[in-house]
């Protein structure tokens, strides 16, 4: 299993363990990742306003660039993936958009790469199955749950991710991973994204509200697939646990890293010192 | 050769009343020309001819043979048997009043082609012979031999025969490999590309001038086996579907109004081309719709009794183009 | 300009009532013959109608689905869609013969359709058999 | 037999010779005055077109695909125009005023000629025909390689050698042998004179060789002169239902026949406008004896076929002691299901008149 | 030739505005064939139809032109007239110079020219018109029902009153359809039961009803008047001519399965007799569960039943017969699944939906009347009642109203208060829709009296907390976001055509609207017929409503049943297919381009060649084109009148 790997600048700079978690795994369950010879920052954020062509350029060149390798493009940032996705689908649905952005373009695309998040690649190409007859350490008595954010699900009938309301396919991983994975309601809520910048009470408010519903549910930790909620769950978090006693550390994780430890890849891959909150104690269970 | 042993199986068919009457090849007034021939009678045997210029598709005589009770048997090529396919599904023929003899075929002659590489009136064919890899041209000035696959009708090329459980009988079973000429896989649309790559100005240029040779001699439609209308649209006195008059833009209402009534039937037997006096290119257009179902609904006609014409059926999410 | 327009009685010949009892204005070129279904036009109607020379065709039925007769729009479908291949294989130009689906509720869209055809024939140059136009056609007094 | 050019009373021109190099000029010349038309040869089709100036006769032609009949009888003709007015009054259609030349007519076509002459000039004149024959100058190209399908030899034609027409041309190689074979031939020639050369006797002489040798090339259909046919009595013979079993009923031999003449009148209106025109039509369809009643006294293949043979080879003779045919050879060379009209003259051979 | 009259109509200023109609009638007037050419202001009219009778009178015509408004108009007034004249319907057809010139054009010169050319293609038209004339087919004076809900039974017993027989099918292996599981309706809040249990006694005893429960309507030949039904009897391996419904079967029977009178609520036996009120009274074998039919073993209830009624050995068994006419009631369904998946509908068992309520509620249901949690057993003391749960959302769920939410979740909530006094019930809403005799004032009643919180605004989520369901939303007019934790959440699910319907829909050969609806043939003027002719529609099947409206849908079928019953024949419209047999090359390409089953086979001239059934044809026309011959002609819409409008536009 080939594919075109856009990793994005996050997975370069902030979490390294992110992109290293997800290389080493993903050759070890034998998917060829080759990072995008050339390619441009997503955007970040996919451009509301009707006329802003500008900001899709970048990410449209980086599709041809995908287009010109000739393989699907996996990506694994929550923004990235929505920013490329979403773009993707305006340039196929949008007739009118598309001539708008082509002129601007050197060559013409016509929006025919598929973009997939590693989630799928495992779900459809891999197969649970295949990927729990992989793992080497299951996880079991671990007690995880997915957070989802928002970006990975909505709008759904663009990402035709999984269900907006109801999406399983984060616990089906941990399932496949040995681990025990209650309900937790919160795991599409938001988690006060970008306001960290202007509004961080909001930010703790919602953060708190997801921790609390964890704690509340013996929940031991939380897998994201986006930096952001990575950095609002567990910097926030360290925040938090100054004011508020009550509140037990609740790693959170990369969902990647676990896949690694599933599969018992050394430890260094997960760069387990990025995190604010340490998921040693948590891991000891099994360690 | 061959029709050596061919007579004797149609006399005893004859003679063991399994048919009435056989539809053969018989000798022709030109030696690049065969005739059809009824037999009847066995002593009709001995005008029986098979040669790589046996290139009419028999089968177009068994158009409405369901009106009679004859049994009828016919000579058949590998790619007339598709015809005959296609006459099953249009009930013009009971397959139980049928027997198919297959003659096994790796192409036949074009003789338009034969006249293009040796200017025949100039050095006076008298006959020809097959040699291993082609043929020879028996002249005044001596003989010209030509590589076979030179002189082929394109669609031999395109051959994909295929032994069909329809046929009664083959002549010479263990030949029926060799029934191919030996082209693989070969660009069935090949006439095609050169008019689908003109641009449109030049191809309605094209045609136009294609169109207006026209004479309205109604050969191509009479020739085809799957015309079997008993009276076509054409033909109807009280409806104007064409005037009378021959006009270039009438006769286009009429060819591409035949291309588009056989078109899920036509199997490109190619005889509507061939017998066309004013030479015009008429499978072109029949090939253009051979493609173009066989691309939107997956369907070739004359492969099985069983499939049915994409044009009598419908797909509830067809491929829509239409806002 | 001349137009052929073949409309379905049951949506689409009712759309282009709809469009005028609600005064949505659309070009005159447009002539309408009215069949039951779209299923009823012949192939050979709009051939008949280019040679004679009509600039362009306009044919119209329920959408899919929605046929009055159930399924007569999915045979238009197809028959139409091969012919227009083989048209424009022969160097017509398709922009001269339309198919749409237009329900009996959609006066706009048939307004709309109407003036999309006429722009699009009026893009081509004038079809070669073409007739005359009107005020020639009919002296004036 | 009479044909409208054959008064060949005191043409002083000797024989010519035309250079090849020079052909095309002559073709440019005749351009210049009047309408022109050649075999020329466009996708694979030879066929006698209008002339534009480059275009080039069609080469190694034996002879058109189609009959240069449709020169004078079109396919389609439009006869006149009424109109439903007050006072119905008809608008003649215009004749032909300029004069045109038809080159590269092959002998067997130029009898084809005369024969139709025949139908349209006796009893009633048509003017539509005779007018066109009238502005027409031919000029004729003896054959110098006759076809497998080729008997014309059989209906008194010498293939090499042009009769009938204003100008026979006979191709040296080189350069063509020019006879003037008519005032018309000759006004033609003098118009341009100076294209021409004199013919030094042993062009002459090597031209009249040429023509002769080309009768032996002919192969023998026919062995002999073609006699007129008693076919009545045959009328019920079984041979017609042989023969018509594989007939597809196409045009395609009526069609192609320099001889047939067969065809059809109707109208077209327009509110109080309208116009009457002809076309061919053929015997071998079947809607050729359709009555208005429904009734068809040719319901058949057989009746069709017989009547085509029947006409030719008898009922035309009775009319006018000709039989209508000119051995050109393309019904037989065309015939999809090979039906050949030797093979009838030879079934019924021995039934002279 | 005909000589042919064109009459061209002013209509007021509407056409005369924008149409030159003097120069009009001066063009048309040179076509040969067209001997009057004359225009009035009004021909609809009264003294426009005599004129155009003068006319016809004085010069013999064979043809009308009526250029006016659309043939969909007026074409059934000016055929009328020409039959008044003694000329044939079908030689009388209109040009439209309103709809589509006079009103969709400003230039006077060019909508002139259209409405010229519109004309003599009319006319050419008539030109080559036949006169056409309407058949009659004999009828079976017989009603089939599908569906025994209150529309069907209003139907049936409407039908059957009038004299004709009835059959009433239904799925299940009971009568009544979903009100027998209604406990209060509104707005009167009487007892469905009460009111339900007389009607269904009715149907069951009344001489022209047959009543066919657990079946099935598998195949319909035929058309109008003499519909050919299969109706397959699932086998319920009990003889119910011998069960007297003692029920000692079900007690005995060890086998417990999904009860889906009780919507899950409470499980039943795998014998059973759904509830006490059934009709009829039998017990039925869910073939699903019962270990006897499945491994073979138990089979209690044959050895115990003192009737000997129990027969494993039972088949499927069909019932063929013909009817006339055909009346759909086959009711709805509630919405479930994915689409309200953020209600956590399914996951928690104490989020019920509306039907699940009401068996809470009825005193015959799993909890005798009482409002107790699933879960736990606990009287809910914190409500919240979600309207349009799938309802009236353009993303998911369905995008139309469900016309009943609004008025059941005051009733449910009312119930509530009157069963819990102290306990709170809320009820988020988009709008409230109470448009119906006394529903409005339910709904105040409910808000006043009841003191029933009403919050205006849609829930984003709900899901288990503490024991609690906590229901999150949006109340709009404080904009505010809500947070409740609730004891029971009800939903008032979206209403969705019955399971099936599609395939029924499809063997009746009816269309059904984008969300699976039966189609009806006019919004508005036709909303009872659907567009096959004789077959009616009633209730829930064509769109969602209350009791009231489906019963008074059900009645409306019932009448134009019996209108059809009142005469002995059916008139069959003659524009149909025709087929010209001695041209039929027999290769029945038009059979399979026939929606109707309309193309038969019949021998000629020793072959077999197409036949069309009149009385089936529709009309559509498809065959014609199937046919490559044009051997098969569609009447009043002949290729040669259509050619000759093509011809009469394009003429140079």
């Amino acid at each position: 299993m080939k594919y075109s790997y856009f990793p994005g600048c996050t997975l370069h700079e902030q979490s390294k363990s992110f992109n290293q978690s997800t290389l080493a795994s993903s050759s070890a369950l034998g998917i060829e990742l080759e990072e995008l010879k050339d390619w441009y920052c997503c955007g970040a954020v996919f451009p509301l306003r009707a006329d802003d062509i500008m900001s899709l350029l970048s990410p449209v060149r980086t599709l041809i660039g995908a287009k010109k390798e000739g393989k699907d493009l996996v990506t694994l940032c929550a923004a990235c993936y929505q920013v490329l996705k979403r773009t993707n689908y305006l340039i196929l649905e949008d007739r009118e958009k598309r001539e708008k952005i082509n002129n601007y373009l050197e060559e013409d695309y016509k929006g025919d790469v598929k973009v997939l998040h590693l989630l799928e690649v495992l779900r459809d190409n891999l197969g649970w199955l295949g990927l729990r007859e992989k793992v080497s350490h299951p996880l079991s008595g671990l007690k995880v749950a997915p957070y989802y954010g928002c970006l990975l699900l909505r709008p759904a009938k663009e990402m035709t991710f999984d269900h907006p309301e109801n999406p399983t396919i984060f616990e089906d991983f941990l399932k496949s991973l040995g681990c025990d994975v209650p309900d937790f309601p919160y795991k599409t809520e938001c988690c006060g994204a970008y306001l960290g910048a202007t509004a961080k009470d909001v930010v703790s408010q919602t953060v708190y509200n997801i921790l609390h519903g964890a704690q509340k549910r013996k929940i031991g930790a939380l897998i994201v697939s986006c930096p952001l909620c990575h950095y609002n769950l567990d910097f926030y978090q360290g925040e938090l646990m100054k004011e508020k006693s009550e509140l037990t550390p609740i790693p959170i994780f990369y969902f990647t890293q676990l896949l690694a430890l599933a599969l018992g890849l050394s430890t260094e891959v997960c760069h387990f010192e990025e995190h604010r909150i340490d998921p040693l104690p948590f891991l000891g269970v099994i360690k | 050769m061959k029709k050596n042993s061919l007579s004797p199986i149609i006399k005893e068919l004859l003679k063991n009343g399994t048919v009435n009457y056989f539809l053969a090849y018989g000798k022709g007034s030109f030696w690049f020309k065969v005739r059809p021939l009824i037999i009847r009678e066995p002593v009709e045997l001995k005008n029986l001819e098979w040669n790589r210029f046996c290139y009419p598709n028999l089968t177009t005589y068994l158009k409405d043979s369901s009106r009679s009770q004859d049994k009828i048997g016919v000579v058949v090529k590998g790619c007339d048997v598709k015809s005959v396919v296609e006459l099953i599904k249009g009930n013009q023929i009971d397959r139980e009043n049928l027997f198919l003899l297959q003659v096994p075929c790796d192409g036949t002659v074009d003789p338009g082609k034969v006249e293009n590489l040796v200017w025949i009136s100039k050095l006076k064919v008298t006959g020809f012979e097959e040699t291993g890899n082609g043929l020879e041209f028996i002249t005044k000035e001596g003989r010209v031999s030509v590589n076979k696959e030179e002189v082929f009708f394109s669609k031999c090329y395109k051959c994909d025969f295929a032994p069909s459980p329809l046929v009664d009988r083959y002549l010479d079973e263990e030949r029926l490999e060799k029934n191919q000429p030996s082209i693989d896989n070969p660009d069935l649309y090949e006439e095609l590309r050169i008019i689908e790559e003109m641009n449109p100005e030049k191809r309605s240029i094209y045609w136009e001038k294609q169109f207006s040779r026209c004479i309205r001699c109604f050969a191509c439609r009479n020739v085809c086996p799957v015309c079997y209308c008993p009276t076509c649209v054409f033909d109807q006195k009280d409806t104007s579907w064409i005037s009378k008059g021959v006009k270039p833009e009438e006769n286009n209402i009429f060819h591409l109004t035949r291309a588009l009534h056989v078109a899920t039937l036509c199997t490109g037997c190619g005889e509507c081309e061939r017998v066309c006096p004013m030479k015009l290119p008429l499978m072109e257009l029949n090939l253009k719709l051979i493609k173009e179902v066989d691309e939107l609904y997956h369907y070739k006609a004359g492969v099985d009794l069983q499939s049915i014409s994409p044009l009598k059926e419908y797909g509830k999410d067809d491929y829509d183009e239409f806002k | 300009m001349e137009i052929v327009a073949f409309l379905c009685n049951w949506c689409s010949y009712a759309g282009a009532d709809l469009a005028g009892t609600s005064r949505f204005k659309y070009p005159a070129n447009i002539k309408v013959i009215r069949v039951p279904c779209s299923s009823r036009v012949n192939p050979t109607f709009i051939l008949k109608a280019l040679a004679n020379g009509a600039d362009g065709v306009m044919v119209s039925g329920c959408h899919p689905g929605d046929c009055h007769y159930t399924t007569g729009n999915y045979f238009t479908r197809r028959r139409l869609l091969l012919m227009k291949r083989l048209l424009e294989f022969t160097g017509v130009n398709p922009d001269r013969v339309h198919l749409y689906w237009i329900s009996a509720s959609e006066g706009t869209k048939f307004a709309e359709a109407v003036k999309e055809v006429v722009e699009k024939v009026g893009k081509l140059e004038k079809n070669p058999m073409s007739s005359i136009e009107g005020e020639i056609r009919y002296e004036k007094k | 037999m009479t044909t409208m050019n054959s008064n060949n009373l005191s043409i002083n021109i000797p024989p010519l010779i035309l250079k090849k190099e020079y052909f095309q000029g002559f073709l440019e010349a005749i351009k210049d005055k009047y309408e022109l038309y050649i075999p020329s040869e466009e996708d694979g089709v030879t066929l006698i077109r209008e002339y534009s100036s480059g275009d080039k006769l069609s080469e190694n032609y034996f002879n058109v695909s189609l009959p240069i009949r449709n020169l004078f009888f079109p396919q389609e003709e439009i006869l006149f125009k009424f109109s439903l007015k007050e006072n119905y009054n008809l608008e003649e259609k215009e004749m032909l005023s300029r004069e045109r030349v038809i080159f590269g007519v092959r002998p067997c076509d130029i009898l084809s000629l005369s024969l139709l002459d025949l139908v349209f000039e006796s009893e009633k004149k048509d003017s539509y025909y005779l007018n066109k024959r009238d502005k027409s100058i031919i000029i004729g190209l003896g054959c110098v390689a006759p076809q497998e399908s080729c008997f014309c030899t059989s209906f008194g034609v010498e293939p090499g050698k042009v009769i009938g027409a204003d100008i026979s041309l006979t191709d040296l190689g080189e350069n063509y042998l020019v006879e003037i074979l008519s005032l018309k031939g000759e006004s033609l020639v003098n118009y341009c004179s100076s294209i021409f050369s004199k013919a030094e006797e042993r062009d002459f002489l090597r031209g009249k060789n040429i023509q002769s040798k080309t009768r032996e090339l002919m192969p023998s259909r026919l062995e002999s002169e073609a006699k007129p046919l008693n076919l009545e009595k045959y009328f019920e013979s079984p041979e017609w239902q042989k023969l018509a079993e594989t007939c597809l009923g196409c045009g395609i031999c009526t069609y192609l026949c320099p001889t047939c003449h067969c065809f059809d009148i109707s109208d077209k209106r327009w509110l109080e406008e309208g116009q009457r025109f002809r076309c061919w039509d053929s015997c071998m369809f079947s809607d050729f004896t359709l009555m208005t009643s429904g009734h068809n006294p040719r319901i058949n293949k057989k009746e069709r076929v017989r009547q085509r043979f029947m006409h030719k080879l008898s009922y035309f003779y009775n009319r006018f002691s000709e039989i209508a045919c000119v051995g050109c050879g393309r019904c037989l060379k065309y015939c999809p299901v090979d039906i050949d009209i030797t093979r009838v003259i030879g079934v019924f051979k021995d039934e002279g008149k | 030739m005909k000589k042919i009259g064109v009459f061209v109509c002013w209509c007021g200023l509407n056409i005369s505005r924008t149409v030159d109609i003097e120069r009009v009638i001066k063009e048309v007037s040179r076509h040969p064939q067209v001997v009057v050419s004359t225009d009035y202001k009004y021909l609809c009219s009264e003294p426009g139809q005599n004129l155009i009778q003068k006319y016809v009178e004085e010069n013999e015509l064979g043809g009308l032109v009526v250029a006016a408004c659309s043939p969909n108009m007026h074409e059934l007034t000016f055929r009328s007239v020409a039959q008044r004249c003694g000329i044939n319907p079908y030689l009388c057809e209109m040009t439209n110079i309103r709809e589509q010139c006079s009103w969709v054009h400003d230039d006077r010169e060019e909508a002139t020219h259209k409405a010229i050319d519109l004309i003599i293609m009319t006319v050419e038209k008539v030109l080559r018109s036949d006169p056409l004339y309407s058949s009659t087919v004999p009828l079976t004076k017989k009603a089939l029902v599908i569906g025994a809900g209150i529309s069907g039974m209003e139907s049936a017993l409407d039908i059957a009153n009038a004299g004709y027989e009835v059959s009433l099918v239904d799925k299940r292996p009971y009568i009544g359809g979903h009100m027998t599981q209604l406990s209060e309706t509104f707005p009167t809040l009487d007892c469905a039961q009460c009111i339900l249990t007389p009607k269904t006694a009715e149907v069951a005893r009344h001489p022209n009803i047959k009543i066919l429960p657990y079946s099935e309507v598998v195949e319909i030949k035929g058309y109008v008047g003499n519909f050919e039904a299969k109706i397959k009897r699932k086998a319920t391996y009990v003889d119910w001519d011998k069960c007297t419904g003692c029920g000692i079967c079900v007690e005995k029977c060890p086998q417990k399965t999904y009860s889906e009178f009780e919507r899950g609520l409470k499980e039943r036996k795998s014998i059973d007799i759904p509830f006490p009120q059934a009709v009829p009274f039998k017990v039925t074998i869910d073939k699903e569960s019962c270990i006897y039919l499945k491994k073979n073993k138990c089979g209690v209830c044959a050895k115990i039943c003192p009737a000997e009624a129990v027969d494993f050995q039972q088949q499927d068994t069909i019932i063929e017969e013909k009817f006339g006419a055909i009346v759909v009631a086959t009711g709805f369904e509630l919405l479930e699944g994915d689409d309200l998946a953020e209600y956590g509908y399914g996951k928690y068992k104490d989020i019920l939906d509306g039907m699940q309520f009401e068996r809470l509620n009825s005193s015959s249901g799993p909890t005798s009347g009482k409002i107790l949690r699933p879960s736990d057993g606990k009287e809910p003391k914190e409500l919240v009642f979600i309207q349009c749960a799938g309802s009236r959302d353009r993303e998911k769920g369905v995008p139309y109203c469900s016309r009943i939410c609004c008025m059941y979740t005051a009733k449910h909530a009312r119930l509530y208060k009157q069963k819990v006094p102290d306990g709170q019930a809320y009820i988020f809403y988009m709008d409230i829709r109470a448009g119906g005799k006394g529903y409005e004032e339910f709904i105040y009643r409910s808000v006043d009296e009841g003191n029933i919180l009403y919050l205006r605004g849609q829930v984003s989520k709900v899901f288990e907390e503490d024991g609690k369901l906590m229901v999150w939303g949006m109340d709009t007019l404080s904009s505010k976001k809500i947070e409740i934790a609730a004891d029971m959440v009800v939903l008032a699910n979206a209403m969705i055509p019955s399971q099936g319907s599609k395939l029924l829909a499809s063997i009746l050969k009816v269309g059904t609207d984008e969300h699976g609806f039966f189609q009806e043939a006019h919004p508005k003027l036709r909303p009872i017929e659907s567009l096959t002719r004789g077959v009616f529609l009633a209730g829930c099947s064509q769109s969602p409503k209350d009791i009231t409206d489906t019963v008074a849908q059900g009645s409306a079928a019932a009448s134009k049943v019996m209108a059809m019953f009142s005469n002995d024949t059916i008139k069959v419209e003659p524009v149909v297919s025709l087929v010209k047999k001695e041209d039929c090359s027999g290769c029945f390409a038009c059979e399979i381009a026939c929606p109707y089953g309309a193309i038969e086979h019949e021998e000629y001239k020793g072959r077999q060649v197409a036949f069309v059934n009149a009385a089936l044809c529709q009309g559509c026309g498809s065959c014609t084109v199937a046919c490559r011959a044009g051997v098969v002609d569609l009447m009043g819409f002949s290729n040669k009148q259509i050619l000759a409008e093509v011809e009469a536009l394009l003429w140079k």
